[in-house]
């Protein structure tokens, strides 16, 4: 399988994490092992420092105040904590809700679950470039709405949506508005303050912290009840003895992208133009999706036409390069059934024909990611594409003058 | 519940990597054409029948790994051997002689079955019929 | 304050992560952090197979299948999944559910929020050793019956339930049984099978693995709902991307137990009984709570007439010994109210009067203590305790002639 | 919330650790008993005063770390002062003194100025009343 090479281009599925993040957390699993709730003792005592520190490094990174961050076990907790846990502790506001077709399924799912509960959805449509416009948010807010949710940056097509406004939109009718920040937070500058959002979700796995840790930003004043009960940890909010290494990591994280952000972003929008510009050049029958500017820093996500997405990224594997077909961390194929083989929520949703949304690529570069990578990966991508292009009876078909394509 | 997934078998990564039988036949006498791309999987496979016997066989195929993985293992199997034969192969036989495959792609072995069935239908209909049992 | 000596004697609330469970968890933070999701390419692939891999040695350890473990954030959240996750998806099994008084409050708590939604519970007492009555469980079971929930050992007063006993009687009548395993499992022998329970609370930090994981036995053929929506990770019942670290740390933690127990419970004995005698000859004020005999290895718990539980930790932890009053994690002083300053409920519930439970203490020792430690405990606590007999107003009472412990 | 809860602030684990005037005066003229065990905490409060000055201040204590440490603070604080003086001490200057407490142990300095109150009308009513404003 030639050679050893390892490119890793799948950052919006996880990211390694950063040997100061690790370095930091080293010390909480054996010495530092104690339960913050153990407030009497030393140990309990050092964990609780910890806590709070790191729970300081997070409200930087946001620009939120320290005890407006409660942590959770991952992105997917903290967004159903800042749904369910408004309309738990909010039944009055009404019993209808906003959310975009492009969110993740810990949106969608608990959208679903809302509904058979009595709930109305609306679902907001995107355009081509997969942005959410902010009037169709205002005019779907009605009498009853209770909460709008929109992610911060979608994972399979990169693009970052108009958060400012929507939440400028949410605030003048008084609606609750959650963010997901999942894949956005760490990566890109947000502000909770100057976005002026009442919830965001954070993911530690997605900028170089650790998995199994998350947290929600949840403005002062707003009231949530828990998802689930037990000791009353995290303000009451969130219980359950506290993943100690995991917060001190998320802290640490957290600290770097508030430093480093900058240069990390330079770098990737580097990067992310020398690949999209060298895809359009070699591969000929490329189509990029999401938005061409408002998008994530070293994302480039595309299909090709006659070819299927599955096998591009299994040949890419073997040539060392990994990537995700749509979102990797949206689904779970183990087990499930054949519906979640259907085409991507997201890529229709964006306008790509159902019939072709099987061919789509997400490349998402890390802060380590060189130019040469990407070189290497322009390099294998014609001979690449052009196998499966042989193997194609879609492609055969074209060359005979039937393009399946043109309509 | 099942905990067995991907990743594939070498079997299944070697006739992804390696496709036997890989094109087209041009004076092909019965074509199996199933699938359809929204499904994420479209196969076409082609077989050349001589006097009950299945001469050659090639494939095209638009799909995942398993898809084209199958889409190969199937024209091996398919190679020289009797229209009978030929009938007996079931998807469990392709996916066995893949060592396996992950539960959520048992749907490609059924393509494959479909993709022959079809093709011998074809086979049926051009020879009048009296290809059958 | 004198020496440096460190004697951690609160394994009730945590305990270290064993160096070779913390060995096996290094890799899959900066090498192999691949998401399992990302099912194409390698660093998913290998995600998963650890995954697979942990999932086995826990099962291993509680002699279940593989594929009847899910793991979670924390026992917490396992107690919630096992509870509400089984009443979601069985409405029609009854509004009526079994728990005892002595639960942790992820069981407790639940159990007040369901009474709000009209569940009826009914709160078993436990006699003065803690235990649970297996014919006082008969009494309860109505036709209506959901479910019973029953710690399988109580991290306070150390006490281990009748567990099979009662298994027997919710399988005569076809009600589910969950055991609350958060402590007991890894620290004690579990065999699911042999106890024929339905469910089951698992807790790493407890037994030596990290914090921010546990998981849930679930008896194949029972059906619960996840308690939140997402992408449908572990079998659907548990979604958001798998702390992968944190389950390769409670795999190993699990497979380590299952070869040492037999010599830690040993060792633990030895300790337990040491310190058992020795305070019982050196502390004239002495109480014991708990089973004498029933009782978690190494676990020793008791309050002093006269003094007061936290001067006596906090007198402790100055001399280098941290244990614990009451249960550590079950509950949070941060921000709480003056409520959560009222006396324990677990030892109300054993029947010591309400006046004397602020002066309860929990000593539970590790793997790792030392006869050598204990020794030291025993030498110090008669000075400790004379101390803070001197400043109370209680033993000068007493002295007086006006014993308030004797009526 | 808030975010500032234990560990205690040096001055009150000196003051626990090392509680100045712990004891009991034999020949108090004032002494003020509050809190009981169930509550966890319990407080006494033995004054000696003498020409509407308090001369002496000792305490005994059945509590928490911060129950202990405030009793210590508050005789420190009364020892040599004037009633007058004494009747303004709050529990937010015991606790102040103490370089603050963890707001669930604020109810400790509030003991501790209770038994202050009952200390101070002990003194009134075994004077006759005539220490009152
Ligand atoms: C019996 C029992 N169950 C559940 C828990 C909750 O554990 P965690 O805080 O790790 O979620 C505890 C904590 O001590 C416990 O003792
Ligand atoms: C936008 C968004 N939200 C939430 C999630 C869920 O994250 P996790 O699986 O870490 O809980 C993802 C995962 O990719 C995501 O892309």
């Amino acid at each position: 399988m030639g050679d050893d090479r390892k490119i890793y281009f799948d950052h919006q599925a996880s990211t390694p994490v950063d040997p100061r993040v690790f370095e930091a957390m080293i010390p909480y699993f054996q010495e530092r092992f104690g339960n913050p709730s153990s407030h009497i003792h030393t140990e309990g005592v050092r964990a609780n420092q910890a806590l709070d520190a790191a729970r300081g490094q997070v409200a930087e990174l946001v620009n939120s105040e320290t005890d407006e961050i409660i942590f959770t076990s991952c992105a997917t907790e903290s967004n159903n904590l800042g749904l369910r846990g408004f309309l738990k502790a909010n039944p009055d506001k009404g019993r209808h809700i906003i959310i975009s077709e492009i969110e993740h399924y810990s949106i969608l799912n608990q959208a679903l679950k809302l509904k058979d509960e009595g709930y109305e959805v609306s679902t907001l449509k995107v355009a081509e470039g997969g942005l959410i416009d902010p009037e169709a948010v205002e005019n779907a807010i009605r009498e009853d709405t209770a909460l709008i949710s929109v992610n911060l940056a979608n994972s399979e097509i990169g693009t970052i949506q108009p958060i400012k406004e929507i939440a400028e939109i949410a605030e003048k009718h008084g609606v609750f508005f959650h963010a997901d920040g999942a894949i956005a937070v760490g990566n890109i500058p947000i502000d909770v303050k100057e976005l002026g959002i009442d919830a965001l979700t954070i993911s530690a796995h997605n900028f170089y912290g650790p998995k199994g840790i998350g947290a929600l930003y949840l403005r002062g004043g707003n009231n949530i009840s828990p998802i689930f009960e037990g000791g009353f940890q995290e303000y009451g909010m969130r219980s359950g003895t506290e993943n100690v290494p995991g917060i001190v990591g998320l802290g640490v994280a957290a600290e770097l992208a508030s430093i480093e952000m900058p240069k990390r972003i330079e770098h990737l929008q580097k990067l992310g133009k020398m690949l999209w510009k060298g895809l359009e050049e070699e591969i000929e029958y490329i189509n990029f999706t999401g938005h061409p500017i408002q998008r994530l820093p070293g994302h480039i996500s595309f299909w090709i036409r006659y070819i299927e997405g599955e096998s591009l990224l299994l040949m890419l594997n073997i040539k060392g390069v990994m990537a995700a077909s749509g979102s990797a961390c949206s689904s779970n194929l183990k087990g499930a059934d054949e519906e979640d083989l259907a085409a991507s929520h997201v890529l229709t949703a964006i306008g790509v024909p159902a019939e072709f949304c099987s061919g789509s690529l997400t490349v998402s570069m890390g802060k380590d990611n060189t130019e040469e990578e990407v070189r290497y990966l322009l390099d294998i991508m014609p001979e690449v594409v052009e196998k499966l292009l042989m193997m194609s009876p879609l492609y055969a078909d074209k060359l005979r003058g039937k393009d399946p394509y043109s309509k | 519940m099942t905990d067995k997934a991907f990743p594939y078998s070498e079997k299944v990564m070697d006739h992804f990597m390696n496709p036997r039988n890989m094109g087209e036949i041009d004076d092909a006498n019965a074509i199996g054409d199933v699938g359809n791309p929204a499904c994420g999987d479209m196969m076409r496979l082609y077989l050349k029948i001589e006097e009950d016997k299945i001469v050659d066989a090639k494939f095209k195929t638009f799909g995942c790994g398993a898809a084209i993985a199958t889409s190969s293992m199937l024209t091996e199997l398919l190679k020289g051997i009797s229209l009978e034969e030929a009938r007996a192969i079931s998807n469990k036989a392709v996916a066995e002689a893949l060592d396996g495959l992950p539960p959520v792609k048992i749907h490609c072995s059924v393509m494959a079955e479909e993709a022959l069935a079809a093709a011998l239908k074809d086979y049926e209909a051009r020879s009048g019929g009296n290809g059958s049992n």
